[in-house]
C-alpha cells in the first residue's frame, strides 16, 4: 500500500463542500452517454472528475526525488511513462516535472507528504486537482478518434499502456495517459477547455455513431 | 511541419514548439556596464546566417523546456545542439 | 499580356541583357522591386544612369515574384504614414509615367477588428490617418457587408466582425508587371541589369566601399546600394556589419481562376489572414511568417492550413476554391517590423532592408527615398527617421506593438 | 461491336475494361445526359457516348476537347453542380461517374457559389515506417517487399484502384495477366495487419523531414455511401521513409493546331481502351517521338480501329515495333511529323511532312483522315513530389525528361517510371528494391524479392523528342497556333514574344506567358515549354534552361479540406469558467478576451450596455457589486531563490513583502516596455503566488520559464499555472465587507483585523476552502475570494445569496474598466501598447531605483528619457456629456489642420462615469505631466471636442473609500 491510497478520513472534504463541487463535465455526462457507441468499432467518453493531482517538480536523480519517491511508495515515472496504476500513478511531465494522480479526496495529505519530503531540499509541490479535469475514451475506435486530432504515433507499437505525453489535441494542450490494450485513454484537460474539447472529440467520435 | 527533437519528449511536430532565435546569447553580466550601442546590439541584433544555426526552441504544448538545436537555415536539416559554452552560473 | 490574335504585335523590349562594365556610378545589388525602383529614380530624379542592377537570379524572382501585392498607407505611425502615403501618391501616377498597365487596381482595403481591442486600436489608427491626410474610414460591420457582400459579417462567428477600418485608395497591382514596367524605363535610361550574378561580398578601401565581389568576377562603383531583402546580411556579415534583419519564410498561396467575387482586399490580423482576388481571377491569400529563421523559400504547412481556416471561416464561399499552388519568399524582419533604409557605417554603402511582410506596397516610396540617400549621401526627411541608430536610441517606429496591425 | 447509347464502348468480348456494365448510370453534362458504366469517368463516359468536344478555349474561344486521361487535363474542366455545393474547374478526366452527377463545362474559368458548403472534411495524423505513393507497379512492388519486412507500410494512390499503368495496357507478370499479379498483391496488403492501403487518395505534397499530407476523398464516387460524414479527409502522415513511384505523365507534341478536339495524348487513348472499354475514335493516325504509342496503335488495331498511319520523329523506331503493327495493319511513317490538323470542332485529317535531323522539314509531305490523333512526345516523370521539398532534378538525354539528380539519398526512393525506368521488370526490381531498402533503415531489415518473369512494356529505345514542330509557312514567332498550354491558351510565339522582350529565364517566360499556372501546374505544358526555349535560346538541352519551381499540391483540392474541422464552433477553443452557465443564466453579454468568453455587462430589462453599465458602476462605488475574475492568470513560484526571481522580474521590489501579504507589480520586457502586470501574494518564505491580466497568462508563464530555463539556472525556483486551479470572485463596494463576512463566517473582516493588501485563509459557508485577498482595482473597498474552481459556481451562488438583500449587482469587464478608469489605473494592453514604459505610465513608484530588474538598463536609453514622451493623463471633454471616442487624437487648438496635423497623443480609454456624472477619459500624450490644465482639441467626425488634460486619477484621489465605511 502507498500512501497515495492510504485512507485518512480527515483529509477529505467536509461533506457538505464535497456536494457544492460541480466538475466542468457534469452538465455534459447525459450527452456523453448517449453518444458513446460500443461494438467492434465503438467509442466511449465519460469524465472522470476530481482525481487528486499534485504538480510536482524536483531536481532529476537528486536526493530529493528518492525522498519523494520514497514517500510516495512509487518510483518516479522514467521519460514520458506513468509509474503505477490507474487509480495511483506518478505521470512524467518532463526531466524536473510529474504530476500525481490520485482518487478524490487525496490532495491535501498528499500535499503534505511530499513537502515533507522536499523539505530542505529543492523542488515543490503544487496542488492542481481542480486545474485540469480528466476524460476517459476508451473502445476499440479510440485511436482512430484521437488520430484525428492528436499527431503523436499513437500506434501499439510507439504508445501503449503507461504511456504519457502532454500533446496537443486541435488547439489544446493535454496530458494524454494510455491506461489499457482496449485502448483506453485519459484526456487531461485544463478545465476551461474542456467544454471545447468535448465538442472536437464528439465531433470526431461522429464517424463511429451507428447508423 | 518541421520534425522537432525536444531532447526531453522526444521527436514531435514543429506545432508543438515555439521558436526562440538565436541560441546562446546571453544576458550581460552588468547590462548598465554597456553604452547604448552595445545594449542596443543585446536586444535586437542576432545572427541570421544561411547554412547551419544554433538555435533555441521551447517545446510549449509539452515538457515546455528549452533547448537548442542547430539547423541548416537553407534545408532544414537538423542535428543536435552542441554543448551550450556558457558555465551555468 | 498574352498575344491573342493571329498576328501578334512584336513585343516590346524589357530589357537588354548586357554584360556589365567594370565600373558603375551605382551599384544596387538585388533586382527586386526595390532595386529597380532605386534604380529608376536615380536616373529620374537625380540623372545618374551608369547604374549596375546586379541580381543573383532572374529579375524580380525574390519577393518582388511572390507576394499578394497589397498596397495601402492606412498606417499608424506619422513616419510610416507619410512614407507609405507617398508610395501611395508614387503608385497613382505610375502606370502613366511608366507607360506600362501593371493593373493597379484601387479597389479598396479592409482591415477587420474582431475584438474590443482591435476596434480601440482600428479606430486609432483611422483616426490618425485622417490628421496625417491619409483617406481612412471606420465601418460598421453592415457597412462592410456593403463593401465586401462575400464576407461573413454575422454575430455568429467565433470571432464576429467588429468593424474595419477602410481605405479606399488602396488596392492591388500585378507585382510582375510592376517590375516589368520599372526594367523597362530603367533600360530605356541606360540601365544595366546583370542577371544570373552574386554578390558575394565589397571591394573596400579602408572604410570605404568602391565595389562589389560576384561569383563572375568584380565590379567597381562609386557608391552601393543593397537593395537585397532576406539576403541582406549574408552580405553585411562580409563587413562585419550587423544588422537587426532575421529572415524568415512567409507563405502565400492561389487558387485557380474564378469569375470575379471578391470585390476588394480583406486583411484580418486576429484570424490572420489576407485575401484579394487578383487580376486574371485566382484568389490570392496570405498569412504570417513561419516563425523560424529560413532561406529556403518554403514554410511549413500548418501555416497554410491555419491561414486556410481562417480564410474559410471569414469567406465560407472559398470553401470549395482550390488551392492550386503554394510558394514562400524570404522576408527580412526587424524587431520593430519597420524598415531600415540609409547610410551604414561604410562610406558609400547604403542598404535598403528590413521591409519584412510589406515592402511591395512601399516599392515607389522606398525606390525615391533610396535613390536620394544614395544620390546625396544623406537620407531624405521621409526615411531620416528609418536609419539603424534608432535601435541605439530606442527610438523605434514599432508599427507592430503601438498597433498591432501586420504589413 | 458498339452498344447504341454508348456508339464508342466496346464490346466486353472484345475489352472487358475495368467498368461494370451490369448497371448503367448517369452524368448530366450541360444538362444533357451522359449514361455510362460504374468504373467509368466522366470523360470516359462521354467519349463512350462520342461526345469529345468540351469547353471553348479561355482567351481565343477555341473548340477543345477532352486531351488526357488524367490530372493533366487542360480543356475538359467542369463546374460541379450537384450536391450540396457547386464545386468550380475539376477535370472530367478524374471525376468518377455516379448517377445523379450533373456539371456545366468550362472554359477555364470557375465560379463560387453562395451555397454553404455544409460537407465533412477532417484530417487524421498518422505515422508509418513506410510510405509509398503511387500504386503502380514498382509502388506496389516497394509496399509488398517493405511489407513483408515487417515495417508498418502505407500505400496511397490517387486512382480508385490500384495498378498504375498496368490498368492501361495488357501486360503479364509471372505469365498471367497483370491484373491477376495487381489482385494478389492488393490481398497481400490488405491482409497485412501493418499496411493500410488508401486509394482515391493523393498526396499533395512531401515536405520537409517526410511529412506528406494526403487528400481522401471519400465521398462523390460509386462505392461512397450515401451521405458520408466526411466528403474528404486531410491525411497528415509523418513518415520514416518515403518511396515515391509516382509514374510519369506523357508529353503532348507541339505542333500547328495541336488543339483541335480529337488530338488526345496516346496513352490516354490506350486508357480508355482498356480501362474503360472506349475507343474515343475509329480512324486514328499515332504521331510519337518514342516507343510508348506504338502500344496505343496496337491496341486500336485489336479492337478494329483504323490506324492509317503512324508518325514517328524518328528515322529509325525499332524494327521490333515497326514489324508489329504492320502486322497488324497499319503503317511507319518515319522521319516525320504532324504538321497540321484539318476539321472544325473534331480533327478531320492530318498532314504530315518530313523532318529531318536538325528539326526541319523535308519536301515530303502526305495528309491522312482521321478523327482522331493520339500524340506521345515523350514522358515526364512525375518528379513533383521530390523537388517539392528540395530535391534538385538534371535533365536525362536518354529518357529525355527530367530525372531525380543523383542516386543515393532521397533520390534513391524515387522508383519506376518516376525516375525515368519505363520498362516493367525495371520498374518491379525498383519497387522491390526501394521498399526493401526502406524497410531495412526503419528498423526492419529485409530482403527485395526476386522480379517475376514479365512481358509489358520493355527497355525503350531512346526518344527523339522535337520541341516544337515548325510551322509550314511561319517563322517561330508567328506560331499563334501551335499550343504550349491549351488551358492557358498559350502558344509558340507568347514564348517568343517573351524572348523578344528581352527575358531569357523559364521562369519570366512562365509568368509572361502564364504557361504552366493552371490547374496542371506544368505537368504536361512545362516541359514542352521548356523544350521550346532551349531551342530558341540554342541551348544544348533542356537540362541549360531549367524547370520552373515545383510546389504543393500535387494537384487542385478545396480550401474546406485544408480548414478540415476547423470551422464555425470549432474555429478556436472557447474557454469558459465555472461560473459560466450563471452569467448565461444572468443574461450577460459577452466579450472575446484572448480566447476566453467573459461577461462584458448584464442589461436588464431593456437596457443597453450604456445604462447597464451605469447601473453595475453605482452598485459598485454605493452598494455592492461582484465580478467573475476566474480568468486571471496565476502562477505558484516556489523555491529559496523565488524572492530574488521576483525582484529580478518586476520593476519594482517583491523581496521584502511580508509573509501574508500582497502587492501590485509591474513586468517589463528586456526593451523596458511595459509587459504584464498584477498581484502577487506572499504564500510563505518561499512561494509566491502571482497573478497576471487575462490575457497575459501564458505570455507570462512562458516569459518566466524562459529567464529561470536560459538565462538562470542557478536560481532554486519552479513555477506552476495555477490559473485553472482557482475560481474567484471580486465583491466591490462600501456593502462588500458585510457580504464577505457573511460569506466567511469565521473570517474579522474588520479593517483593522483585515488590512489592505493583506490575505486569509478561511472557509466559507457551506464548508468551501478560500483564500481571501483584499485587493481593490476600483479604489472601493474590495475582495477577492478564491475557492477551488470545482466550487466556483457555489461560489457565485453563495455570494449571491449572501448578497440578495443588498441588491447585489454582477457587472461585467466593461463596468471594470469604467471602475479602474476613474481611479487611473491602466489596463496593460489598452491604455498601452508595446511603446509604453512604467515611467511614460506615470507609475515611477513601482519602478525599482536600488535593483536591476529586466528592462531597466533600457530606461535610460536616449529616446527613453526624452521629455517628451508620450504620459499617462486624464482628460475631461470640456462638455460633459461628450464621449471622446477611444482610439481619437488630440491636436493643439490653434494648430493649422492642413495635413499633416500634428498629433499630441490618443484617448487611450474613455466612458461614461456614474460616480463623476460626466465623461471622462484616459490618454497618452506627449509631456502630458508637466501640461495638465491646458486644453486640447479632439478632432472627431468633422468637429473639434474641446478636451483639458487633468490628473489621471479622477476619484477619490485621497483613497478615503478603500477601506470602506467606517463600522460600527
Ligand atoms: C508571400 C509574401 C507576401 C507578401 N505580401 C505583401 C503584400 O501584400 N504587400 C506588401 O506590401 N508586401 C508584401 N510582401 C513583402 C514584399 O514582397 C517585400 O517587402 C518586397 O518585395 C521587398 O523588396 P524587393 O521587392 O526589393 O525584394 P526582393 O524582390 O526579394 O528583391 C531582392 C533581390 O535581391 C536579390 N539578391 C539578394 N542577394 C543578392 C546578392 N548577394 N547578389 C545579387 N542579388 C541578390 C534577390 O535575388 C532578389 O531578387 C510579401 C512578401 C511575401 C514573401
Ligand atoms: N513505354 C514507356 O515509355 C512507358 C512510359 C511510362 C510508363 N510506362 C509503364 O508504366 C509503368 C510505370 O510504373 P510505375 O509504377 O513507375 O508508375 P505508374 O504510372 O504505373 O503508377 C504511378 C501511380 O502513381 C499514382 N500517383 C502519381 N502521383 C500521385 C500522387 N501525388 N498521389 C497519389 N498517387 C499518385 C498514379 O495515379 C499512378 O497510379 C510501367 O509498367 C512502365 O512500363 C511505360
Ligand atoms: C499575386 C500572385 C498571383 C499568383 N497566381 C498564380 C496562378 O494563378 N497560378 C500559378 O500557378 N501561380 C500563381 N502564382 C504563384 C507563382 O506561380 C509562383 O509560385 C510564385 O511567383 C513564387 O515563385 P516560385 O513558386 O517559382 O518559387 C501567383 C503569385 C502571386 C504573387
Ligand atoms: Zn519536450
Amino acid at each position: 500500500m502507498t500512501v497515495l491510497n492510504k485512507v485518512e478520513s480527515e483529509t477529505a472534504a467536509p461533506e457538505t463542500a464535497t456536494a457544492a463541487r460541480h466538475s466542468p463535465l457534469e452538465h455534459r455526462a447525459a450527452e456523453l452517454e448517449r453518444r458513446s457507441t460500443s461494438g467492434a468499432r465503438g467509442v466511449r467518453l465519460h469524465e472522470e472528475p476530481f482525481l487528486s493531482q499534485i504538480n510536482l517538480r524536483t531536481p532529476p536523480g537528486g536526493v530529493e526525488s528518492s525522498a519523494v519517491s520514497d514517500s510516495l511508495g512509487l518510483p518516479l515515472p522514467t521519460v514520458n511513462r506513468v509509474s503505477g496504476d490507474e487509480h495511483h500513478a506518478v505521470l512524467w511531465l518532463g526531466p524536473d516535472e510529474s504530476l500525481i494522480v490520485a482518487p478524490d479526496g487525496r490532495a491535501e495529505h498528499l500535499l503534505r507528504t511530499v513537502r515533507d519530503a522536499q523539505r530542505g531540499g529543492s523542488g515543490s509541490a503544487v496542488d492542481v486537482s481542480a486545474n485540469r479535469t480528466t476524460l476517459r475514451l476508451s473502445g476499440p475506435a479510440a485511436r482512430e478518434v484521437l488520430e484525428k486530432l492528436c499527431s503523436l504515433d499513437l500506434h501499439p507499437r510507439s504508445f501503449g499502456p503507461g504511456d504519457c505525453a502532454q500533446t496537443l489535441l486541435g488547439r489544446v494542450i493535454v496530458v494524454l495517459w494510455q491506461l489499457d490494450r482496449e485502448p483506453g485513454y485519459r484526456i487531461m484537460v485544463r478545465c476551461s477547455f474542456a467544454d471545447y474539447l468535448v465538442d472536437l472529440l464528439l465531433d470526431a467520435m461522429a464517424e463511429f455513431l451507428d447508423g | 511541419m518541421l520534425l522537432v527533437r525536444c531532447p526531453w519528449c522526444g521527436d514531435r511536430d514543429e506545432a508543438e514548439f515555439r521558436y526562440g532565435g538565436q541560441a546562446d546569447v546571453d544576458y550581460p553580466a552588468d547590462p548598465h556596464q554597456l553604452d547604448d550601442a552595445a545594449w542596443g546590439e543585446y536586444l535586437f541584433v542576432r545572427a541570421n546566417p544561411l547554412g547551419s544555426f544554433n538555435e533555441r526552441w521551447v517545446h510549449t504544448a509539452g515538457c515546455r523546456r528549452w533547448f537548442s538545436l542547430v539547423r541548416d537555415t537553407a534545408t532544414n536539416e537538423m542535428s543536435p545542439d552542441i554543448p551550450r559554452r556558457r558555465e551555468s552560473r | 499580356m498574352v498575344a491573342d490574335g493571329n498576328t501578334p504585335a512584336p513585343p516590346e523590349r524589357l530589357w537588354r541583357n548586357p554584360e556589365p562594365k567594370r565600373n558603375y556610378d551605382v551599384v544596387i545589388v538585388g533586382a527586386g522591386g526595390h532595386g529597380l525602383a532605386t534604380a529608376y529614380y536615380l536616373a529620374r530624379n537625380h540623372g545618374i544612369t551608369d547604374i549596375a542592377v546586379v541580381e543573383r537570379g532572374w529579375l524580380a524572382g525574390g519577393n518582388m515574384a511572390r507576394n499578394t501585392t497589397i498596397i495601402r498607407s492606412n498606417y499608424l505611425l506619422d513616419a510610416s504614414a507619410a512614407l507609405y502615403d507617398h508610395a501611395l501618391r508614387l503608385w497613382e501616377e505610375l502606370p502613366e509615367e511608366l507607360e506600362y498597365e501593371f493593373h493597379f487596381s484601387q479597389r479598396g482595403v479592409l482591415n477587420l477588428a474582431h475584438t474590443e481591442q482591435e476596434v480601440r486600436d482600428a479606430r486609432r489608427r483611422a483616426f490618425a490617418n485622417e490628421l496625417n491626410g491619409v483617406d481612412a474610414e471606420w465601418l460598421t460591420p453592415d457597412e462592410i457587408a456593403e463593401v465586401c457582400p462575400i464576407l461573413d459579417t454575422s454575430p455568429n462567428l467565433r470571432y464576429p466582425v467588429l468593424g474595419a477600418t477602410y481605405q479606399r485608395r488602396a488596392g492591388i497591382a500585378k507585382h510582375d508587371l510592376v517590375a516589368w514596367g520599372l526594367a523597362r524605363k530603367c533600360d530605356e535610361m541606360g540601365v544595366d541589369f546583370i542577371q544570373n550574378r552574386e554578390v558575394t561580398g565589397f571591394l573596400t578601401d579602408e572604410d570605404r566601399v568602391v565595389g562589389v565581389r560576384t561569383d563572375k568576377g568584380d565590379i567597381g562603383a562609386g557608391r552601393v546600394g543593397l537593395a537585397a531583402a532576406g539576403r541582406t546580411t549574408l552580405l553585411t556579415d562580409t563587413l562585419g556589419l550587423r544588422l537587426p534583419l532575421q529572415s524568415h519564410p512567409l507563405q502565400a498561396m492561389a487558387t485557380e481562376i474564378l469569375e470575379p467575387v471578391h470585390p476588394c482586399v480583406v486583411m484580418s490580423n486576429h484570424v490572420h489572414v489576407y485575401t484579394s482576388q487578383a487580376h486574371k481571377g485566382e484568389l490570392v491569400l496570405g498569412a504570417g511568417i513561419d516563425t523560424h529563421n529560413g532561406y529556403a523559400q518554403r514554410g511549413s504547412v500548418h501555416v497554410v492550413e491555419n491561414q486556410l481556416a481562417a480564410a474559410v471561416e471569414l469567406f465560407p464561399v472559398f470553401a470549395r476554391a482550390h488551392l492550386l499552388r503554394t510558394w514562400a519568399g524570404t522576408v527580412d524582419v526587424t524587431p520593430d517590423a519597420s524598415p531600415i533604409i540609409g547610410p551604414t557605417p561604410y562610406e558609400n554603402l547604403f542598404v535598403n532592408c528590413g521591409w519584412g511582410t510589406g515592402g511591395f506596397k512601399a516599392t515607389p516610396g522606398a525606390g525615391w527615398v533610396f535613390a536620394h540617400t544614395i544620390a546625396t549621401g544623406a537620407p531624405h526627411p521621409l526615411n531620416e527617421p528609418y536609419g539603424m541608430e534608432r535601435f541605439t536610441t530606442g527610438a523605434l517606429i514599432d508599427e507592430h506593438g503601438a498597433a498591432a496591425v501586420a504589413h | 461491336m458498339m452498344s447504341s447509347s454508348n456508339p464508342n464502348r466496346l464490346n466486353a468480348s472484345v475489352r472487358p475494361g475495368r467498368i461494370d456494365r451490369t448497371r448503367t448510370i448517369h452524368a448530366t453534362v450541360d444538362g444533357r445526359a451522359v449514361p455510362g458504366r460504374p468504373g467509368d469517368t466522366l470523360a470516359s463516359a462521354m467519349l463512350a457516348g462520342g461526345d469529345i468536344e468540351v469547353g471553348p478555349s479561355i482567351q481565343r474561344g477555341r473548340p477543345r476537347g477532352v486531351f488526357s486521361a488524367d490530372c493533366t487535363e487542360p480543356n475538359a474542366l467542369v463546374q460541379r453542380l450537384d450536391g450540396d455545393c457547386p464545386e468550380p474547374m475539376l477535370p472530367a478526366t478524374e471525376i468518377e461517374l455516379q448517377d445523379g452527377l450533373r456539371v456545366e463545362t468550362l472554359s477555364g474559368v470557375g465560379w463560387l457559389s453562395e451555397q454553404r458548403d455544409t460537407a465533412g472534411y477532417d484530417k487524421k495524423f498518422v505515422h508509418s515506417d513506410v510510405v509509398v505513393v503511387g500504386a503502380g507497379p514498382a509502388g506496389i512492388a516497394a509496399s509488398l517487399a517493405a511489407a513483408r519486412g515487417g515495417a508498418r507500410v502505407m500505400l496511397v494512390d490517387q486512382h480508385r484502384e490500384l495498378g498504375g499503368m498496368l490498368l492501361d495496357g495488357q501486360a503479364h507478370i509471372a505469365g498471367h495477366p497483370a491484373t491477376e499479379w495487381i489482385g494478389r498483391a492488393a490481398r497481400e496488403l490488405a491482409e497485412n495487419e501493418q499496411v493500410r492501403v488508401l486509394t482515391r487518395a493523393t498526396a499533395l505534397g512531401c515536405y520537409d523531414h517526410n511529412y506528406l499530407l494526403i487528400a481522401e476523398r471519400r465521398a462523390d464516387h460509386p462505392d461512397a455511401p450515401p451521405s458520408p460524414t466526411i466528403r474528404q479527409r486531410l491525411w497528415h502522415v509523418r513518415a520514416k521513409q518515403v518511396v515515391l513511384a509516382t509514374g510519369a505523365h506523357e508529353r503532348p507534341l507541339v505542333f500547328a493546331d495541336n488543339d483541335r478536339p480529337g488530338v488526345m495524348l496516346a496513352s490516354a487513348v490506350r486508357s480508355y481502351l482498356n480501362r474503360h472499354a472506349v475507343l474515343p475514335g475509329r480512324e486514328a493516325v499515332v504521331f510519337t517521338t518514342s516507343d510508348s504509342a506504338y502500344s496505343t496503335a496496337l491496341d486500336l488495331l485489336g479492337t478494329g480501329a483504323r490506324v492509317p498511319a503512324i508518325v514517328d520523329t524518328r528515322p529509325e523506331p525499332p524494327t521490333r515495333l515497326v514489324e508489329q503493327v504492320r502486322a497488324a495493319g497499319a503503317h511507319v511513317v518515319t522521319s516525320a511529323a504532324v504538321v497540321a490538323t484539318g476539321g472544325e470542332h473534331r480533327v478531320s485529317g492530318v498532314r504530315v511532312r518530313g523532318i529531318d535531323g536538325n528539326g526541319s522539314l523535308t519536301e515530303w509531305s502526305a495528309e491522312f483522315p482521321c478523327d482522331l490523333l493520339a500524340v506521345c512526345g515523350g514522358w515526364n516523370p512525375a518528379v513533383q513530389l521530390f523537388a517539392q521539398s528540395g530535391g534538385a532534378v538534371r535533365w536525362d538525354p536518354v529518357v529525355a525528361g527530367f530525372v531525380p539528380s543523383g542516386a543515393g539519398g532521397r533520390s534513391a526512393r524515387v522508383v519506376g517510371a518516376a525516375r525515368g525506368t519505363y520498362d516493367l521488370a525495371g520498374c518491379l526490381a525498383q519497387g522491390f528494391a526501394s521498399g526493401a531498402e526502406a524497410a531495412t533503415l526503419s528498423g526492419f531489415r529485409t530482403a527485395p524479392p526476386p522480379v517475376p518473369q514479365v512481358d509489358g512494356d520493355r527497355q525503350a529505345s531512346r526518344p527523339r523528342p522535337v520541341w516544337l514542330v515548325p510551322d509550314e509557312s511561319r517563322s517561330p514567332e508567328e506560331c499563334t497556333e501551335h499550343f504550349v498550354d491549351q488551358q492557358r491558351d498559350a502558344t509558340v510565339a507568347d514564348i517568343h514574344h517573351a524572348l523578344g522582350t528581352g527575358m531569357r529565364s523559364v521562369q519570366h517566360v512562365k509568368r509572361y506567358t502564364t504557361i504552366s499556372t493552371g490547374l496542371e501546374q506544368g505537368k504536361s505544358s512545362g516541359v514542352n515549354a521548356v523544350g521550346v526555349l532551349a531551342d530558341a535560346l540554342s541551348a544544348g538541352s533542356p537540362g541549360e534552361v531549367g524547370t520552373t519551381t515545383f510546389r504543393p499540391p500535387y494537384t487542385p483540392v478545396p480550401l474546406a479540406l485544408f480548414a478540415g474541422r476547423t470551422t464555425g464552433r470549432l474555429y478556436d477553443p472557447v474557454r469558459t469558467t465555472p461560473m459560466h452557465r450563471q452569467h448565461v443564466e444572468a443574461g450577460a453579454v459577452f466579450e472575446d478576451v484572448g480566447q476566453w468568453k467573459r461577461p462584458r455587462y448584464y442589461p436588464r430589462g431593456n437596457e443597453d450596455m450604456h445604462a447597464a453599465v451605469l447601473r453595475e458602476c453605482s452598485a459598485a462605488r454605493t452598494g455592492v457589486a461582484v465580478q467573475d475574475v476566474s480568468t486571471l492568470g496565476r502562477i505558484e513560484i516556489v523555491g529559496s531563490d523565488a524572492p530574488e526571481f521576483l525582484d529580478r522580474i518586476y520593476t519594482n521590489g517583491f523581496a521584502k513583502l511580508a509573509v501574508g501579504k500582497a502587492r501590485y507589480g509591474m513586468m517589463c520586457g528586456a526593451d523596458g516596455m511595459v509587459l504584464d502586470d498584477g498581484v502577487s501574494m506572499r504564500l510563505a518564505e518561499d512561494r509566491y503566488l502571482m497573478s497576471t491580466t487575462t490575457g497575459g497568462a501564458a505570455k507570462v508563464l512562458d516569459w518566466l520559464e524562459e529567464w529561470l530555463q536560459t538565462e538562470w539556472p542557478e536560481l532554486d525556483v519552479y513555477c506552476t499555472s495555477v490559473t485553472e486551479q482557482w475560481a474567484a470572485v471580486a465583491v466591490v463596494g462600501p456593502d462588500s465587507r458585510t457580504v464577505v463576512g457573511r460569506l466567511a463566517p469565521d473570517l474579522d473582516v474588520s479593517a483593522e483585523s483585515f488590512g489592505f493588501m493583506r490575505f486569509h485563509e478561511t472557509v466559507l459557508v457551506g464548508g468551501i476552502p478560500a483564500r481571501i485577498s483584499r485587493v481593490s482595482f476600483s479604489g472601493e473597498l474590495a475582495f477577492e475570494v478564491n475557492v477551488a474552481r470545482w466550487y466556483g459556481q457555489a461560489l457565485w451562488e453563495a455570494t449571491m445569496t449572501a448578497g440578495s438583500d443588498l441588491d447585489i449587482t454582477p457587472y461585467g469587464t466593461e463596468a471594470m474598466h469604467v471602475l479602474r478608469a476613474e481611479k487611473g489605473f491602466v489596463i496593460v494592453g489598452q491604455d498601452t501598447d508595446g511603446t509604453v514604459t512604467p515611467v511614460d505610465l506615470g507609475m515611477d513608484w513601482a519602478v525599482s531605483k536600488h535593483k536591476d530588474f529586466i528592462g531597466k538598463r533600457s530606461l535610460s536609453r536616449p529616446d527613453l528619457v526624452r521629455q517628451d514622451r508620450v504620459q499617462l493623463v486624464g482628460l475631461l471633454p470640456t462638455d460633459t456629456t461628450t464621449l471622446l471616442p477611444e482610439g481619437a487624437h488630440l491636436v493643439e487648438p490653434d494648430v493649422s489642420r492642413r495635413p499633416p496635423v500634428p498629433m499630441a497623443g490618443h484617448v487611450t480609454s474613455s466612458y461614461h462615469s456614474a460616480a463623476l456624472e460626466r465623461t471622462f477619459a484616459l490618454g497618452l500624450i506627449s509631456g502630458g505631466r508637466q501640461r495638465i490644465g491646458e486644453v486640447l482639441c479632439a478632432p472627431v467626425g468633422g468637429r473639434d471636442v474641446e478636451v483639458e488634460i487633468t490628473s489621471p486619477v479622477f476619484y477619490d484621489p485621497e483613497g478615503a473609500r478603500r477601506d470602506g465605511p467606517e463600522q460600527g
